[in-house]
This record gives C-alpha cells, structure tokens and sequence, in this order.
C-alpha cells in the first residue's frame, strides 16, 4: 500500500475528492494548511505598517491506497488540481507498512 | 406641570426606559452565547430571539390580564387580548377600568403594557440560560409560552397585581422584581436544569467534575455591559412616572450596587480560585444588579453598596456550590444569578430599607413580609413548573437525543451551524482541469464591472 | 401644556428616536457582516461604516434640500447645505421658511435635519447587503453618495415632502417609510443585484444553487435584535412629536408585528425547510418590522399582528423564490426583507387602516393611493438606479475581479484580514539559537515592571 | 414652563444622555479587544469592564468631591461620598450647598452625579488601549483607581469645577470634554504606554516595525459604531438640560464632524497606505468625535465639519508618527485619537467660535486661554500619571513577565481562554471500548425527556 | 522505528492518549482533520438551500515509537478508539527512518 | 527523496524557514497541530473547576528534500529551533517514493 500526500488549493478540493472517488477510493483525510513555495504571498497593511503573507492557505489531502492504484490516482489528482498557475502543489508518495480499520480489526488492503 | 404635561413625560420616560429593557434581549443573548458551546450557539441565539416573541403574543393574549386584569386575591380575570374599559391615563380615582391595579401610573394603556411586557420577556429569557445546550426547541418555546402567559403573571398579580402579598399589612415590597422577574424566572430555571439534568459528560461517574468552557467571552462581555444599560430601563423605569428624584436616587443605587457586585466578585474569584475569573466578574455584576432590584427605591446608597457587596460575594459561592455540590448543571450561572439573588435582594429590603428595614431599627414586619413573598412565589413557580417540565417530557420530550447533544444543537435542531468552516467548500468547485481558470467560469455572469 | 414645553419635549422625543435609529448602523452592520463569509468580513464593515458618513455629508449638501425644500411636486428646490431662511420650531401658519413640507414638526430645524438624515441612511445600508462580497468599494461609495443625495430625496419629496403623492385626493399614506425608506433602498438593491450578477460559484452552470452560508450567526442575531430596538425609533419616532398616545400605539403595533413575523418566520421554515433556520427567524422578524412602518400609526393592535404574520411567511416564499427561482443573488436577503415587504405593508395600509381600509368597509380609494405610490416610486427608483449602477460599471467598474472575489475582498479592497490567523507571526521571530531565550530579548525594553 | 416640569425634562435628558455615555463602556471595550490579539482577549474585556466599577467607587469616595466641591482653584476640598449640604435642583442664586460649581444644571444631584461618573469612568478607560496587552491586571485596577480618584478629579476641578482656569479672563472652554475628559485619559495612557515600554517583539533591534493586527475587526466595528452613539449622549448631554436649540444643534455639529473625520482618514489612508485600512476610518471617525467635543456647542456646522475633517487627516498621521517615529506602543491608536485630537479639538475652540474665535475674527485671547488650559492640565497628568506609573512600577511592578506576555495575558492572568479550543475536550472523553456506545453513559441522567 | 498514523473519532482523544500513555508513550502529536468515508455526512440547509457536508470532524494522531511497542500501541488504539460504528477511523503504519530531539540533538529511539 | 517532519514551537517558524530557505529550500508546508510531550501543560480554572491542558499549541514543518540535503536540513532546524527548554521538539525523517509537481506534471527531484 502507498500513501499519497498531496498539496493543493482549498477550493479545488471537491473536485479533487470526485476524481478520487471515482476511481474507486473510498476514503481520505484532508488538513487545512498553509504552503511556502514558490507561489508568491501577498502584502497587507495595518495601521501603516506593511507585513508580507508568505504562507498561502493550502489543503492537504492524504490517501491511502493498494499499490495498483497508484497512478491512477496521481492521474486523477493532477488533472483536476492543475490550473497551470504558481501553487498548484505537490503529490508524495510515501510507503505504508500496514492498515488497521479500527471498526473491525482487518488489515491490509482489506482495511481501506 | 399640567396633566397634559405629565402624561407626556411620564410617557416618554416609560417608552424610553421599556426601550432598554427591551435591549436586555441582546444581553441575554449574547451573555447565554459566550457561555456556551460554539456548536450550540445557533440553538442559544434562536432560543433568545423567538422567546421575546412568544413571550409578546402569549402576554398580549392572556398574560397581561391574569397579571393586572381586575379579578381577585390570586389571579386578574379580565382584559385577555387587552381589551375592556380603561381610561388610562387617567391614574388613581379618576381611573375607571379594569386594570386598577396600574390606576397609579399616568400613562396610555398601551404603554403600561409595553413596560410590562418587556419585564415579563426578562424573566422567560432567564430559563433559557439554565437549561441551554440539551433542551429541544420546541419545548423550550412551548414552556416559555406558558412561563408568560401563566406562571409569571399570577406570581406577578400577587405582588404587583393588588393580590395578596400586596394586601399583607406590611404589604410585599419588590419594587422592580428582585422576586417577581428574577425569582420567578430562576426558580422556572432551577426546575428546568434539575429534570432535564446535566449535560452529558458533565459529572461523571466518579464525582469528578467537568468545566465546560464558554466559546466566546468577547461576547459574554459585551452581553453582560448590555444588560448593565438595561438594568437603567429596569430599576428607574419602575418608577413609570418621571419622576426626576425617584428615577435618579434608583439609577445610582443600581449603579452602585452593581459596582460593587463587580469589584467582590472579582475579589472573592481571585482569592478563592486563585485567578479573577471574568465569568464570575461578569456573573458579579449582574448579582449586584439582581440584588438591588428589589429595594433600589428604597434604601440608601451606601446600603445599596453593601446589597450589591454581598451579592458579589454571594454569586461567585452559589455558582461553586450548586455546580460542584448540588451538581445541578447550569451553563451560564442563571440560578445563581437570578435566583439567589433574587432572594437575598428580596430579603435586603426587609433589611436595609430606609423606613422600617430591621437593619435601620424598622422592626421584622418589613422582613417578615418579605420572607413571605419569597416563600410564596417559590412555591407557586417551583409547583407549577415542575408540573410543566413533567409533563413536557411525557409528551414532547424535554430533552435531544444523545447523539444530537454530542455532535451539536445547532445541527441537530436548525441543521446550520453558527460558524460554519469555510473549508470544505459547501458547494461544488468547478474543475479547472486543464484551462488554468475554468474554475473562475463557473456561472453565467451578468456583469463584470 | 406650554408652547416652549411642548419644543422640548418634543425635542427630546426627536433626538432619542433619532439616535435609535442611528444605532440601526450597527445592526445592519452586524447583520450582514454576519450573514456574510469572513474572508469579506472587513469589506462588508467597511461598507457599512462608510455609508453613514457618506450620507450625512450627502443629505446636509444637497439631499435634504431635494426632499423638503420648497419646490414643486417633483423635487425641492432650496435648502442646499441646510441654508435658507426658517423659523422652525414654528409650526403650521406660524412657520415661514423655505422647509414648509416639514412645518407640521415643532422642533428646531437641526432635529428636523438630524432624524431626516438617519432615515436616509437607513435607505442606503439597505443596498450594502445586496451587493455584498463582489462590489467594488469606491462604486458602493459613490453609488451611495447618488443614493442619498438625488435618489431618496426625489422620491422622498413625492410623497412626504409634499410632492404630487402627497397631494393625490386620497394621499398616499406611509408613515414611517415602508416605501419611502426600505422600497426605495430595496429598489436600489434590486437592481444593483441584478447589474452586479451573482458571485462567483453561486448558481451553477447545471442550474445548481450552492448556498454560502453566513459566518457569525451570533452577530447577525446581535444586529437584528438592534434593529428590532433600532425599529422603536424609526416608527415611533416618525410622530416627530412627543405624542403619548400615538407613540404607545405605534411601539406597540411595531413590536407585536415583528413578533408575529418572527414566529410565522419560524413556523414556515420549520414545515417547509423542515427545521427552524435562525437566518429565516431574523429575517422574518425584520419583515414584519418593515411591513408595519407603513401603516403602524393607521391600523388596530389586530391588524398589525396579521400584517406581520403575513409578512413573515412572506419572507421565507420570497427568499427561496428570489434565490431559486429569480437566481438574483442577493446574500442577506436585503430585496426580500426590504423590498417584497415594503411593498406588502404599504399596501396593507390600504387594506388594513382603521380607517378607509379596504378590509374595514374602507372602499378601495386608499388601497389605490398606495397601489400608486408604490408603482411610482418603484419605477423611479428602479429607472435610476439601474441608469446610476450601469454608469458606474462603464467608468469605474463596479466588480471586483474574479481573482479578488476568489481571494476575499478584504485583502484585495483593504489590504487586510478581519481575522487575522495569529500563525503564522506576523512578525519574523527572534532567533532561539543556543541561548535559550534569546527571542524573549527582541527589543529594548523601556521598563521591566 | 414651570419650573417643577423644568426639572423633570433635564432629568430625563441628563439621565438619558448618562445612559448612552454609560453605554461607551461597551464601545471601548469592544473596539480595544477587536484592536488586539485573541491571545489577550479576557484581560482586555476584563479591563474594561471592571474599569467603570473601580471609576464608580472612587469617584463617589473622593472624585466628585475633589472635582465638584466647594474648595479652592486647584481643588475640592468637600463632599466625600457624596455627601454635604445640598439642595439641588435648586440653581444660581437659589442653590445653597457645597457643590456650587454645579449649581447651573437644575437637576438633583443624584443626576449631576450619574452624568459626571460616566464622564470619568470614560477618561479611565481610554488608558487601557494604550496600556494593553502587557500591563499587570492588578496595577492597572490601581492606576485606574488614583486616575479616577485624584488626577481626572483635579484637572476637571480647574476647567469645570470653578478652578483657575474657568476663571482666567477669557475662561478656558471646553465644553464636553476634549481636554478635561480625552486629553486627561490621553496623556495618562502616552505616560503609561511610555512608561511599560512597547510590546515584545514589536520593534526590531534591527529598527524594523512589526504591526501586530487586531483579531477580531467585527467587534472593533461594533464598538466604535456604539462609540459613536455614545457621543449623542457625551456632547448634547453635556447641556445638563434639555435646552431643545443647543442640543440639537451639539447634536448635528458632532453628527458632521465624525462623518467629516471618517471620510478624510479614508481618504488619507487610502492615499498614503494605499488602500482604505477599515482601523483607520473607525480611528478618523472617533478622532473627529474627541475634536468636535470642545466646541460642539460653539461652533458653526461648516466649522464642525472643517474640525472633523482635520481630525481625520490628523489621526492618520499621529498613528503613523508615534507607531513608527517615535516607537510609542499604542496598539489601539488611544494618544492618536484622544490626546492628538483632544489638543486638537480643544485649540479648534479658540479657532473656529463663531464668538471670539480667531477665524472668525475674534482675536487670539481665546486660543490663548485654550493653549493654557492644554498646557496646564498636560502638565499636570503628565506629571502625576508618571509618579504614579512609577511608583506602581517599584511597587506591584505593572508589567507581566514575559514568559505570560509571550503565552498571552488570558492565561497568565486569569486562567482562561476568551475562545477556548473546543478540541482537545477539557473533560475526559469516557472509553467506548467494546460497548460502543459507553461513551454517552458518562453521568447519570435525572431526565431523558 | 516505526510511525502510527491514526485518524479517530475526536471525542475519543483523550481515552486513546491516556490508553497510549500506559504503554509507555511518553509524547505525540495531534492535528484536527476533515475525513471522508463510509461514515455518512449529514445535510445541513442554509436559506432554503441544502448542502451535505462530506467531510467530518476526525482527530489525527501522529506518534513514532520503537519498533517493538508496534503491536501494543496498534491493540491500544484500536481497543479505546472502537463504538463499532462507521466512522471509527484507521491506524497506518510508516517507516521511519531518523528521530531527532531538537533540544539536546540526541537521535533515534533516545530522542523518542 | 527524504521527507522531513519536524514539530517546532509556533513562534519559531519563521527562524527555521528561513534557515530551510538558506540552504535552498523552496517549499514547504505548514501545520498547526498539538503535542503532548515531556512539556507540562497548564492549568485553566473556569467557574471553578480547574483542568489541565495536555496538549501544547505546536506547528508542524514537512519538507520534501533531496537526500543529500538532510543533514544541512536537520541541521538547520535544529539551530533555529532550539531553545534548550522542554518542548523544543523533534524531526523526523520518512522515506519518500515520489514526488510529482501538479502543475507541470514534473516527478522526482525536479519537483521540489
Ligand atoms: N519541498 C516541499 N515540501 C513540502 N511541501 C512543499 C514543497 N514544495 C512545495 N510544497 C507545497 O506545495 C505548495 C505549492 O508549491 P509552489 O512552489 O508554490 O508551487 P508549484 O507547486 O506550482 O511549484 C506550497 O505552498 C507548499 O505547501
Ligand atoms: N484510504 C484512506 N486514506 C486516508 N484516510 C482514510 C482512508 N479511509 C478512511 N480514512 C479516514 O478514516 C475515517 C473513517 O473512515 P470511514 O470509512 O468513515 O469508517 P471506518 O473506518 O469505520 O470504515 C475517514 O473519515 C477518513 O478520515
Ligand atoms: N513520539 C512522538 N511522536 C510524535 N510526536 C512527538 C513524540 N514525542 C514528542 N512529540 C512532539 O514533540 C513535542 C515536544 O516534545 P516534548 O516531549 O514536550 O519535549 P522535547 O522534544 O523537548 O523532549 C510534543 O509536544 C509533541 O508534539
């Protein structure tokens, strides 16, 4: 099993998630964050005092999934996630060991 | 001052002063808000507003008249929808009507009704505090219903009514109702809080007990300064008459006591609990307040420091005590407040009262009659609202089900929430897929500036 | 009761009814500051801020001249910067002065000015809520300045400026400005919401309706409980004049007529949204405050609770109408509210007044004055705003672009957040490094205390 | 009029107009928690909440005496507690007591005192926004307790109690307060601000400036939308009767010049910041409120205007110079607007009096009388809030250490959050282990409605 | 050492820590998440408008362990995150290839 | 590619981003979490009850990095993060398989 921990723009998460579900997944855990890249921040002001947002508000998604899965689902990610701009985010892919749905007990691809 | 005169100022002042007691809708509300959870916070706020509502109609159609139709000892029996003969403002003698009870004020019949009514609003709001975060909504709305149309006003007629604690012959001194909003209200409250019992996960099963932190103190704050505005409608509006003397010996002697309610409360928290705690600040204050209702006409401004003393004092204790010992569950301190308050303010008057306060040589008649007056009311409130809350669960139901008190009121009853996450976007986001800005395309546009 | 009196009481009266209605600011502001999403937060209060300051500078310079200046049945003509000759408090014959539209009045030409100027502010707040979280600041700004100097006025003039409404057999008879304030401010909504286009993601291309939830319903709960008390000036106020009997019958109708708007608010959304929406409750409270200015001084203690009533089930078909069916994008429900229920309680003058009510036996005479009132003004509102917000959108644009909309109009109009998140810092934090505490030795420090 | 109506009507007003100042105490409180940061909220609330309460008791203890008292020209020297010979509302020749310096306000003295609390609670409070976020809660209590006790008390005494400067030649004049309200809590809060040093981590070593937003701009809003309410009662009611022309009159000149203030520190803002920073228009609109304050009652509506737009350039600069030049910690912007513009308001009498004023024509004697009296009463609080600051300084200390200004006052000082995380729960969540449903049989249940 | 990654239920947080504290766990960390699932979001209206929301409130509890506690913290979890309902959440097994206590630079289980 | 998460205290983010940014670091992302640990909590009271808060504010880094930059990374951090008081926090290092950038569909290294 491979988990995927992608980056993207807050509100293109419904369509991200539909494109996920689509393919079959069936669950995922989504983060609120904030994200330095190379996407430029903005400049506010208060009270005169000029102060710079470097850190943009992103949303993470995490997936777990069967290894079969893997490209379809980065696929499915980058196409929906991509507006061609600075910011769009990242996909890591990271290795999991073992699955445990805390329901039932099961493991493995079985606990998805 | 003509007649003519007299009625218009007395008016203006009794619209003026009905005006900010009005206002303590938005205390309450937004005091019983800051206190509570945020994921019950739609269901405070919907419980706050539509009472004054309900309370308006229910008063309108019967309250009113049980309260000060002519009738007898016990309940008025006339003037439902506020209709029958009444010459107002005609006052005393020259009053013909069936509202002599109100034959002393020198104001329109529409205006006696609407002081009246926001003081009966106050006393339903009240409840509200006590059994917030697992009362059902309806329930709520149908008790407070009855609170206004029922319960206030026959406790209501006998002290301000002509009934028979106005009749002892040291007759009941509540001038503007320590007792008869606050009490009553607290005791309504206390009935509440003891048969819906306390919120889930409050005691738990080894005695310990769980704080419940208020999601919001800016506006428990700002709620608090709000109902400080109203108590100057409250007290001195109870003269309903301009009169400049009376009116202003009451606000200051509400003023005070409330100061002083304050600073105690803020001292006792500190010392007893270590830090000052805002709440019991807040809680301090509106003890002053509540205290000094009673006998704002009628003591001296250094016994109105000493009424609201004590009640700062008395409120940080009753919030302790009924929370950790009695483990009755009250979100927002509403019984502590309103009712212990309510009593010592009640009894304050028997004994710090300028003429025949025990304190002050009077002698026990003016005590006597007092203890009287409480006993009686409570009684009568803690009787019938019980009943009330009784029968509410057998039909109705009283309280939401577990799941609903444990995800939120505010879903489970509105199916909204008060601060809804921006994130995850409620509705669907265009895909951008491959353009780079479909998503901004989303819907026809009828203008682009 | 004396001549000189009666200016002070009457004084008096003015100026307290004024200042409530001037604190309406706050509650328009909470309200749709409340209904709105955060990331527009600073936008929306803003607007609201601005709107007044705008409006007393807009009304003193011309506005007032326009709507009571002596002129002819269209407009006035003389009063600019409130100079001219006047000898107010004079009333009636008395009076000579180029304001004579307002010499029924007996108080000092600046409290004349002052309650007329927070009236006309009212109509302009209206606007803010329509076209909120896409419009651009400085065209709000203007539009509004346009609103209150020219729009208002004209049609103010017409019918409570002794204009060709006013002068009809039968006159069209609007009390506190069920047309005159909230029509005219509901009008200009409209058609701004309509010239704007909805925001972004609202309706979708596949006819989908995506609700964007308000973010505070504990402020929008706060703002319409000040407009509620806001409301005991603007209609009882409208008496201009410290008239016992009718400002008592006017709270009173004002108050009942909210409170059956709330509870019909509540039912209806109940059944046909199947649980009670607290943004539904306000809203129904604020319709049936809005269909009773009209008429509130004219019908019976009855009347006004039907014409509440009405107005509350009103509000909740007109909201879901206007947002489904229209697809007018309109966030807090401003045309709904303002709008579909000003013309409603203007109309039910027609039918409802005590005297010459269609429903009373009253013949049509009146219903048809209103029926014409409300057409007219409807029509000049609706030509001229339209022709103001397209002009605007040719010059200065009235939209922000897409990608601010997307982004929050508060860092693209301001520069700045509502809600700041306290992370990350604003400010770079001093290095730890190996001291240990060095970050806690940023700056020089004046005095360790 | 008689003169038994006379007294009723200044009642009502002075008691009224008492409320809507008593009701600033919300405004400020609001504003100044919305100006900082959440971390911080309770202690901000707290402060001025329980601010009024000490100002109430010191001000009835000795304030009023040493203000108000019969004494000499610098100060007081009778009526403690409020009490001494008195037979208000008694005026002129007819008043025989010990507060003669009051004696032209026909009002029970109950009344004068109520009026001229508010006044002092008010001074007491402008301290806290520039004193906050890093004072010691028990130190600021005391400072606000000498504040009201002594120092406001003695420089109201020499402008508004018979002192030195009411007698100079030309009487120093200053009508409702700019100086001896505004510019005594002005200068008491620059000697705080100056005196406890700036924030942590506001200035760099390195000279930069880190802005630290407010976290809530919704309440910061609100307050200075009751702020400005409030001023309907500070200004016109500083007649101490309802004298119908000249409230009105104060009423519409204050009106204009806080309009006049809002639109310019928009203006300014947006051109010098480039975009229109919402904390600086609600800072203009109150910079042109504390101006017009001095000469609301003398002054012309174009003057009151002129005062007000000034008002709003200046507040802009002032904020900008004492954040950035002078590296003054003011995180609310207090020495901006009360100080800068109560100078500025105070000299605009001297300027703009439509008698004597030297724009006017009328020579330079009054903006002499005004440049002494802002000297005077600078240099005595400058003074004597200095001592006292220091002397708290080596004393209780004023300043929180660090470690609790890092983690937030809320905690350090009292023990609680003003939003608590709902997340992780503060009661242990009970174990659902195999049962699945556990979880909800934490307590016993009296109730299951 | 290996790092468990468990989404559960966020009222369950407190009995979960203390479950994992008895085993030896002396440090982790939380963050609040949205998760999507089987576990069915409700419908909330707004306006007259319905709108389901998908994405429920979870807790994410993150905590790297030495290999051989793996099994008890795995049963831990599992036994006070459990109501046996949909929803209850997942555990995932990481590697982790370095720990690094920031304080004293002590690496590995040490640093744990 | 290495993954590192690092828990730090709050107000020393910006130190460490731009130590990160120093040695060539381009992104990264942020989280607001919070963590248990060796670090006593504080007591709140309200209304008289007191209760503990276990779990201190904290934020959590992860940056996605070539190998080759661990050691100056975790070095980095560990200057910029430390104060030598219980709390400091940890790094963690977890292997990454893939890494895709969405906007340009660029994998590996190139992605970062
Ligand atoms: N090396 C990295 N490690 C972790 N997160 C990263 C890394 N680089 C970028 N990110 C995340 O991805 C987001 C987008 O990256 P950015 O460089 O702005 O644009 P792009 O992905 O289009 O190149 C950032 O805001 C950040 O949250
Ligand atoms: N494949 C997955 N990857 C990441 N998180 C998941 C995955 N599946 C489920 N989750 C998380 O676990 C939570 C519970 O899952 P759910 O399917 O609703 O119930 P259950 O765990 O009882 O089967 C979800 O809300 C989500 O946060
Ligand atoms: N085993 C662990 N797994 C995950 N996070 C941990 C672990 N141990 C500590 N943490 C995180 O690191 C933070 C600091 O740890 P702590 O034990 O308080 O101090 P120190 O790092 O100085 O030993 C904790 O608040 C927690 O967020």
């Amino acid at each position: 099993m491979k988990k995927i921990e992608s980056i993207i723009r807050p509100h293109l998460l419904d369509a991200v998630k539909n494109a996920l579900q689509e393919i079959g997944v069936v669950g995922l855990t989504v983060t609120e964050v904030k994200g330095f890249g190379r996407q430029k921040g903005h400049t506010e002001t208060y009270r005169g005092s000029e102060y710079k947002i470097d850190f943009l508000p992103k949303v993470k998604i995490e997936v777990v999934i069967p290894e079969e899965m893997l490209d379809l689902a980065i696929d499915a990610i980058q196409k929906t996630a991509r507006t061609g701009k600075f910011g769009d985010g990242k996909i890591f892919v990271l290795p999991v060991e073992e699955v445990v749905r805390i329901r039932t007990g099961e493991r493995g691809e079985l606990a998805l | 001052m003509d007649g003519d005169a007299r009625v218009i100022v007395d008016t203006l002042w009794v619209v003026i002063a009905a005006c900010l007691v009005f206002f303590m809708n938005a205390g309450f509300a937004m005091l019983e808000t800051g206190l509570c959870q945020a994921k019950n916070a739609v269901n405070v706020l919907a419980k706050n507003f539509v009472v004054f509502a309900v309370s308006s109609i229910a008063f309108w159609v019967v309250g009113f008249g049980l309260m000060y139709g002519d009738g007898n000892g016990f309940a008025g029996l006339t003037g439902w929808f506020l209709h029958g003969a009444d010459n107002s403002p005609a006052t005393g003698e020259a009053y013909t009507g069936i509202f002599s009870a109100l034959n002393w004020t020198g104001v329109p019949l529409d205006a006696k009704f609407f002081f009246q009514l926001v003081f009966a609003g106050t006393a339903a709001t009240i409840v509200s505090g006590a059994v917030a975060e697992r009362i059902k909504f309806i329930s709520f709305i149908v008790f407070s219903f009855v609170l206004v149309a029922v319960i206030y006003p026959v406790g209501g007629h006998w002290a301000w009514g002509g009934g028979w604690l106005a009749q002892l012959s040291t007759p009941f001194a509540d001038f503007a109702g320590s007792t008869v909003v606050h009490s009553i209200g607290g005791w309504a409250a206390l009935t509440g809080a003891l048969i819906l019992g306390p919120r889930l996960g409050k005691y738990g099963k080894d005695g310990s007990i769980r704080p419940v932190p208020g999601h919001n103190m800016s506006l428990a704050t700002l709620g608090t300064l709000i109902l400080w505005l109203g108590w100057f409608g409250f007290n001195p509006g109870s003269t309903m008459a301009a009169d400049a003397a009376m009116i202003t010996k009451v606000a200051l002697n509400t003023n005070m006591a409330a100061a002083a309610g304050c600073l105690l409360a803020t001292a006792t928290s500190w010392i007893v609990l270590k830090k000052p705690d805002l709440s019991m600040i807040l809680n301090g204050t509106l003890a002053g307040l509540v205290a000094i209702t009673a006998g704002c006409n009628a003591v001296g401004l250094a016994s109105a420091v000493i009424i609201g003393a004590v009640a700062g004092v008395l409120v940080v204790v009753a919030v302790i005590v009924i929370d950790q010992k009695a483990k009755i569950d009250d979100p927002v301190g509403a019984i502590s407040v309103h009712l212990v308050n309510g009593v010592w303010g009640t009894l304050a008057v028997g004994l710090f009262a300028s003429e025949g306060g025990l304190f002050l040589g009077g002698g026990v008649a003016r005590t006597v009659s007092q203890i009287i007056g409480i006993a009686a009311i409570g009684a009568l409130v803690g009787a019938v609202s019980s009943a009330v809350w009784l029968l509410l669960k057998l039909t109705l139901g009283i309280r939401v089900s577990e799941e609903e008190e444990f995800e939120g009121l505010d879903t489970g009853e509105h199916g909204m929430e008060a601060y809804p996450s921006p994130l995850p976007p409620p509705f669907e986001a265009a895909p951008a897929a491959t353009t780079g800005n479909a998503m901004l395309e989303a819907q026809p546009r009828a203008a682009n500036g």
